[in-house]
């Protein structure tokens, strides 16, 4: 059904697939409130923050980059929304286009740290991280603010199991598909992630295509502090930390090649869900708290080690 | 040759070049034609390849100008020359290893949907008909990574055809082709050049030059020693201006008889079903060269004997002793030496030193008390790069910033330092100028004096022949026949490539 | 002798940048204090890092190698707790403490290796996931109450000095020094370079590049257990997620000492630098008194710039040739 | 939620790293151990994440607890959650932290605010009202920092010549403490005492002081057993320290509130005590030598238990 490097790209996520139905069905047997219609809808909403978020880091890895700053821009991101969604009037367009201008502005530096100065992503991004963090610590030292109850409203509207954001998750899923495989730019980023010498001289701004991930990151970053803004109705600095490194982690687990050039953003997706889907099952089958943290390392390793991908063999970092 | 409008589409006039200091071009000028072939030759390091990367906007000259169409130009990236099209195949390859075929032949200009999406249908039939203009088959779903370097080379060619360039720059496109493919090429030249198109071609393989080329260009240590008509200038006029003095006989003598020691044996070894039941002898001191169309085998063949993907059935003698050969390790301590063809990924670490790299395989021997002496280390890269005329600033200097025929070189010396019994060599001239090849020809044959033995594989039809005390002929993976070093003629290699075999005796069994 | 030594300068490894970076964070540093702290602070601010400098040769090692490991926090968090729990408080208990703690610090190198090495895995998030799981050991050893204490005999090497100059700091610099020569002078230092730089080549080359990758993240696991009982013995006490902090400051470190993530670039006499940059610049905050948002975002801010500096004068921007 | 049905108890330990916590989670479970009723309690950590600690709680409501008892690691992140719990009749508990809303059946804890206060005032009395001070913070962002300082800025700001010099963050961490204050006195000649948010910091302030060999000053600091170690063994030398205590047994209360809400019986919304403080004469009765520095002493736990418990 698909054709060309799609088909490979898309081989290298099945392993996840594999791993969160074997989750699913381990837990429906095993907990009788696991597969419930309330918990069904929890484990949606839990990892929608996630997977959006892995959505960015996915455009990022593919490129050949890493984005350790997704984390703060979505704490900066609640922040925003806590500050400016209630103020009367134009507040929530207004709050919602400041934060995914945030989130492309520090993609933006991102990038140009990368392409112009050459600085490691890794450091790049782990700097503005520390910077971003700073600037929502400024503006709102404490959790809290006011977020607008119609914004709200909006997005924890419902159908089903899923609501507003959940199903922004699943557009920008649609939308991330068919600009990864579809269109030029797509074909541009992968490009880029399999040498970024040889792109340029075939032609690639490959420059210009580092940059733009970073700001895709940043921006979808922004809607993933958006979802999470809704989940918890305040703004906090602090927030986010974790997703930085779990937005990663899922894109990985879903079979994006740290490296870069191979892999779908359909794999982030269910590694997102695996990810998300840890916790929720831990505690439907009240595993205690201090072996979670055994159970989580090991399906990480498990997610990559079961099916032994073979990788080209020089896997840095 | 039917001489057409000598009009000048690219011309770079009085170019200039330096890297941190070292002048490698010396106001060079060139002049791109109107369906025109121009062979570029000179040796390795001469300054070829950067003189092309600043006529195709990779590099920025440091003096001098470009004209395109009469006007002067600046490319600021390649991606600049190539909208002016101007393409560029690189001297290594510059293919995205994950994508197939097709979506790299069409990277940049694929046939978009009327939703603006990219068709995967057209795209890889259109890169199919780009490949059938040139006379190639390629599948063109397969993913680069799984090719052969000749495939690579010409979904290489097929990529820069297809942005329909006016100039076509090809940097020694022939080096991973054998003679059939090296041929169709030249087909494709010709009939380019005869629709109008401007080639520049180097290719270290002068007896290529008449069969394709209308002028030649000689660069010597980044300046033009001569510019002529391919059919006023010989052959030994060219190496002559290449190298600043005359070089006569290109092969040496081989040796008369073959020793009845033998230090290699393969018994009906087989692997999987790429290799099966070849059986091959390598005496003592002679040069075996394996020879054959692309992807017969060659390959594994050589990996195997390497230990790198090791055989699954049959019997390996090393000195008449059965040998397990598991990993490169294992093949060493047999005394086993690899040159891989594929020098940027498997024979050189490119950010260490040229002495780091030459001494890589002999730390032991250069420490004083378990430390490495620094006077060893410096005496052994130093006679390293002395051997074999490695054109370096220093000893530290980066390998990533040699040319691509040094680096070939610096390949070769790391494994004379380990003073191997048995060398594998794997396209071990590939792109090597001549020179330095007839260097490397002389070396092997002093070293076989010495009772080295040599195992050779290349696609160089001549340099099979003139090397070769015995040829095997590789064909689906077995042995299709063998030859001796007098009675191999290019046709009969031929021959027994294309499976016709008992050409010259082929298939008996490989005793002396 | 001037071409001579034109010529050393231009191939030299040594990276003079990041010393002359490190002046400036140390005028920085006085300037902020104005001038009035002693020079002494800075020895003590040597004797104070020294788990981080230690940790950081360890990242450096692993980096050099080709990959990265993410758990040696949670390996010096594991050694504190390990340490104090064996030793409870008895001087005759520090010789078991130390050994076992060191014991499982290479235990987890050991698997983090053998995991990546073997499988070929992404040694980040191998590293990651082991972090979760020490951190999952120690709660399920601790039950969320770090037991033990330590004896003052064991804090001699956070806390003595002989004559003018800490133990502590001593320590660091032997670890430096040793793996200096080990890396420079051995035929081992330089399969870790040649490994790092292109495993493949490495492989084919005969080294044994599975071993080489196991050792070095033994290597790693086991300094990081180092330093962390050295800040095990700073601290005088078991508490959890002690180390946790210190995973990305070590790679910030080395990287800000020139050490590249790809692989066979990076020397240990960057990392040094490194470390002092980073520790100074966190002590300039503290003292300019900058609130942790301001801490925050001039920590960025910096780092960025200075591993900016550093990689635009080591590799000036050309657009490469073929 | 009926009489005599077994009750479903959803506990949240909010960090697992924290000993305090820790030691409140025995608390609990002594508690638990000791009741009357019939109860089954699930617990969840939050690892000291705001989302996770949501997420947690959407797990709970799912598994149709009848009481949550929580600590709010922020103090708006769980406000949703807690309602849509309410919404399906589960009764919720705050245990030591609360919300900006009163979404809630009861809340359990101490005075943040007055143990800064409490803290700040007494270090005000011991300078005279006159002086150079530094601040130790805990996390920023976190409302339990926030809440302390607030209250300590309270008290400073009604004395113009006490000098705040700095107040850093040390994340309530012993060794964090212990480089920011040797920084500060390396650039501080003078200064004339320590206000910390407690925790370990206290303990890692004073040993900072020592290794530089300044005097000690006063200090305030929390009811940390590593803490009332150190200033015992220091009091001989005039070492003049306060504790301000937020008691473990906050969780044994919580319980009780939470099975009577069950059981439908009439709770007071807000339990709130007052922050309990320890003096230089009430010192002997707190520090227990025999146990280690992880031991909080405002406990209710029989001494058997924290016996076993902290055993060496
Ligand atoms: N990026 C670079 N930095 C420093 N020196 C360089 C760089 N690129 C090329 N050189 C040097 O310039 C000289 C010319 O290199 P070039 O690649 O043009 O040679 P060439 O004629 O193509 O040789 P070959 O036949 O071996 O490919 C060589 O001495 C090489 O070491
Ligand atoms: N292409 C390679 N590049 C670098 N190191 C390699 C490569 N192939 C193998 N190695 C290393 O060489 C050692 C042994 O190689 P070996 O061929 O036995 O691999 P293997 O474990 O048998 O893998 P497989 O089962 O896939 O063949 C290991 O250290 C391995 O990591
Ligand atoms: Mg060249
Ligand atoms: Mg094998």
């Amino acid at each position: 059904m698909f054709k060309g490097s799609l088909r490979k790209h898309l081989w290298q996520a099945m392993p996840a697939f594999a791993i969160l139905a074997a989750m699913i069905a381990f837990a429906s047997v095993f907990s009788e409130k696991f597969a419930t219609y309330a918990n069904i809808k929890n484990v949606i909403s839990q990892s929608s923050t996630l997977a959006i978020a892995a959505i960015g880091q996915t455009f990022v890895l593919l490129q050949g980059g890493i984005d350790l700053s997704v984390g703060s821009t979505i704490s900066l991101s609640t922040v925003i929304l806590a500050q400016v969604s209630s103020v009367p009037g134009v507040g929530i367009p207004l709050a919602l286009i400041t934060a995914v201008l945030a989130g492309a502005l520090v993609g933006l530096i991102n990038g140009l740290g990368v392409v112009r100065f050459r600085i490691p992503p890794m450091i790049i991004t782990l700097s503005t991280g520390s910077l971003v963090k700073g600037i929502a610590l400024l503006i709102q030292p404490k959790p809290g603010g006011n977020i607008s109850v119609t914004l709200l409203d909006i997005l924890t509207a419902k159908a089903g199991v899923l609501n507003t954001s959940s199903l922004m998750a699943l557009a920008l899923y649609a939308l991330a598909f068919l600009t990864l495989h579809y269109t030029r730019y797509g074909r541009q980023v992968y490009a880029v992630g399999n040498d970024a010498l040889h792109a340029r001289q075939s032609g690639v701004a490959a420059d210009r295509v580092v940059v733009t991930t970073y700001m895709v990151s940043g921006m979808v970053a922004a809607v993933a502090g958006m979802v999470l803004a809704m989940r918890v109705f305040s703004g906090d600095p602090l927030i986010g930390d974790n997703y930085s490194m779990d937005s990663v982690a899922a894109a990985v687990v879903g079979g994006v090649s740290l490296i870069g050039g191979s892999g779908s953003v359909l794999g982030a997706l269910a590694g997102a869900l695996v990810l998300g889907m840890i916790n929720n099952m831990m505690n439907m089958l009240k595993v205690f708290a201090y072996y979670q943290y055994i159970i989580k390392g090991a399906i990480l390793v498990l997610a990559l080690l079961v099916f032994r991908i073979k990788r080209r063999a020089r896997t840095t970092c | 040759m039917q001489t057409n409008q000598n009009e000048v589409i690219l011309a770079g006039c009085g170019l200039c070049k330096q890297f941190s200091g070292n002048p490698v071009l010396t106001g060079v000028s060139i002049a791109c034609r109107r369906g025109n072939v121009l062979a570029l030759v000179g040796e390795n390091g001469a300054g070829k390849s950067t003189l092309m990367n600043i006529l195709s906007g990779g590099l920025m000259p440091d003096d001098g100008r470009l004209e395109m169409d009469g006007e002067e130009i600046v490319f600021s990236s390649p991606h600049a020359a190539k909208a002016r099209g101007v393409a560029f195949v690189h001297q290594e390859l510059s293919l995205m290893e994950n994508m197939t075929v097709g979506e790299n032949i069409m990277l940049g200009q694929e046939p978009l949907t009327g939703r603006r999406l990219i068709s995967q249908r057209a795209l890889h039939r259109e890169a199919e008909r780009i490949l059938a203009e040139i006379g190639y088959h390629v599948p063109v779903e397969r993913i680069v990574s799984e090719l052969t370097p000749a495939q690579k080379q010409m979904t290489e060619i097929a990529k820069a055809w297809a942005g329909k360039p006016r100039v076509m720059i090809l940097d020694e496109p022939t080096s991973s082709l054998n003679k059939t493919e090296s041929d169709q090429l030249f087909r494709f030249v010709r009939r380019i050049r005869d629709e109008g198109v401007s080639v520049v071609l180097i290719t270290h393989r002068l007896e290529e030059i008449p069969l394709a080329c209308d002028d030649v260009m000689v660069l010597k240590d980044g300046e033009m020693t001569a510019h002529e008509r391919v059919d006023r200038i010989t052959r030994d006029e060219i190496i002559c201006r290449m190298v600043g003095r005359e070089i006569t006989n290109t092969y040496p003598a081989r040796c008369k008889a073959l020793s009845a020691d033998l230090l290699l044996e393969l018994r009906d070894v087989s692997l999987g079903r790429e290799l099966s039941h070849i059986s091959m002898a390598v005496p003592r001191g002679s040069v075996i060269g394996v020879g054959g169309l692309e992807g017969q085998g060659q390959y594994e063949l050589a990996r195997a004997l390497f230990g790198i993907r090791p055989f699954t059935a049959g019997e390996v003698l090393v000195a008449g002793q059965p040998a397990r050969i598991r990993s490169p390790r294992s093949a060493m301590r047999h005394g086993i030496a690899y040159v891989p063809d594929d020098r940027k990924l498997e024979g050189l670490v490119l950010p260490l030193s040229v002495g780091e790299n030459i001494s890589m395989l002999v730390l032991k021997q250069l420490c004083a008390r378990g430390l490495l002496n620094r006077r060893k280390t410096e005496a052994c890269a130093l006679e390293g790069m002395e051997s074999l005329r490695i054109r370096a600033h220093s000893h530290r200097q980066p390998v990533a910033s040699l040319s691509g025929g040094n680096q070939q070189k610096i390949v070769f010396t790391k494994w004379l330092q380990f003073k191997p019994k048995l060398l594998v060599l794997h396209e071990p001239t590939r792109g090597i100028d001549v020179q330095s090849k007839l260097e490397i020809y002389e070396l092997i044959r002093s070293l076989t004096a010495q009772g080295l033995s040599v195992l050779i594989f290349t696609s160089d039809m001549l340099e099979l022949i003139g090397l070769s005390d015995r040829i095997y002929v590789l064909y689906e993976g077995a042995v299709s026949g063998q030859l001796c070093g007098e009675d191999a003629t290019e046709e009969k290699i031929m021959q027994l490539s294309a499976g016709l075999g008992n050409a010259a005796g082929g298939g008996e069994v490989p005793h002396v | 002798m001037l071409t001579k030594w034109n010529e050393n300068r231009r191939y030299s490894k040594l990276p003079l940048r990041v010393y002359g970076l490190l002046l400036a964070a140390i005028l920085l540093f006085f300037f902020a204090a104005q001038w009035k702290v002693s020079p002494s602070h800075l020895i003590n601010i040597v004797r104070q890092n020294a788990p981080l400098g230690i940790v950081a040769i360890a990242q450096t090692l692993v980096l050099l190698m080709g990959g990265i490991d993410l758990s040696v926090g949670a390996v010096m968090s594991l050694t504190n707790i390990l340490s104090t729990a064996l030793m409870a408080g008895n001087p005759d208990n520090i010789l078991l403490g130390v050994t076992v703690s060191l014991g499982f610090a290479l235990l987890i190198g050991f698997v983090n290796g053998i995991i990546v090495a073997r499988f070929k895995m992404p040694p980040f998030l191998i590293t990651m996931a082991m972090a979760t799981i020490i951190q999952g050991g120690y709660y399920v050893y601790t039950r969320g109450i770090p037991r033990g204490s330590l004896p003052d005999a064991f804090r001699v090497i956070s806390e003595g000095w002989l004559g003018p100059v800490p133990i502590a700091g001593l320590v660091w610099l032997s670890v430096w020094g040793a793996l200096s020569l080990v890396l420079y002078k051995t035929p081992y230092g330089r399969h870790v370079y040649i490994t790092g730089a292109n495993p493949q080549t490495a492989y084919l080359s005969g080294i044994p590049t599975m071993g080489i990758t196991v050792s070095v993240y033994m290597l790693c696991s086991l300094l990081a257990g180092l330093a962390g009982l050295i800040l095990t013995a700073f601290i005088g006490v078991p508490s959890t997620g002690v180390g946790d902090s210190f995973t990305l400051n070590s790679i910030a470190a080395s990287v800000v000492g020139g050490t590249s993530f790809v692989g066979g670039v990076g020397t240990l006499e960057g990392t040094f630098p490194g470390v002092l940059i980073m520790v100074l610049l966190q002590s300039t905050l503290t003292i300019l008194n900058i609130p942790e948002a301001g801490k925050s975002i001039s920590q960025g801010v910096v780092i960025a710039v200075m591993v900016g500096i550093n990689m635009r004068v080591r590799k000036p921007k050309r657009r490469k040739t073929a | 939620s009926a009489e005599g049905k077994k009750i479903k108890v959803g506990y949240d330990i909010y960090y697992l790293g924290n000993s305090w916590s820790v030691q409140m989670y025995e608390e609990f479970k002594y508690a638990v151990s000791n009741t009357q009723d019939d109860i089954e309690v699930i617990y969840v950590d939050s690892q000291g994440d705001a989302d996770k600690q949501v997420a947690n709680l959407e797990d709970l409501v799912a598994q149709q607890v009848d009481v949550i008892i929580t600590t709010p690691w922020s103090s708006s992140a769980p406000i949703p959650v807690l309602r849509e719990a309410r919404d399906a009749g589960i009764k919720v508990v705050l245990l030591a932290s609360t919300v900006d809303t009163k979404d809630y059946d009861c809340l359990v804890t101490c005075d943040e605010t007055e143990f800064g206060r409490a803290g700040a005032q007494w270090l005000a009395d011991q300078l005279g009202g006159k002086g150079n001070i530094i601040c130790l913070n805990g996390i920023s962002g976190l409302s339990t920092s926030e809440l302390r300082w607030q209250g300590a800025q309270e008290v400073f700001a009604k004395y113009p010549d006490i000098k705040v010099l700095a107040s850093p963050d040390a994340k309530w961490d012993y060794a964090e403490a212990k480089v920011v204050v040797a920084d500060l006195l390396a650039t501080y000649p003078q200064i004339d005492g320590v206000w910390s948010q407690g925790g370990a910091m206290t303990l890692g302030a004073i040993e900072s002081f020592q290794a530089a060999n300044r005097p000690l000053v006063p200090m305030t600091g929390e009811d940390n057993n590593g803490y009332l170690k150190k200033w015992k063994e220091l009091q001989s030398q005039g070492m003049k320290g306060i504790a301000c205590a937020k008691p473990t047994w906050l969780a044994e209360v919580a319980l009780q509130k939470a099975i009577a809400l069950v059981k439908g019986e009439a709770v007071e919304q807000d339990v709130i005590y007052p922050t309990a403080v320890f003096s230089d004469d009430e010192l002997d009765t707190y520090v227990r030598t025999d146990l280690p520095d992880d031991f909080w002493a405002n406990t209710h736990l029989p001494d058997d238990v924290i016996k076993t418990i902290f055993a060496q």
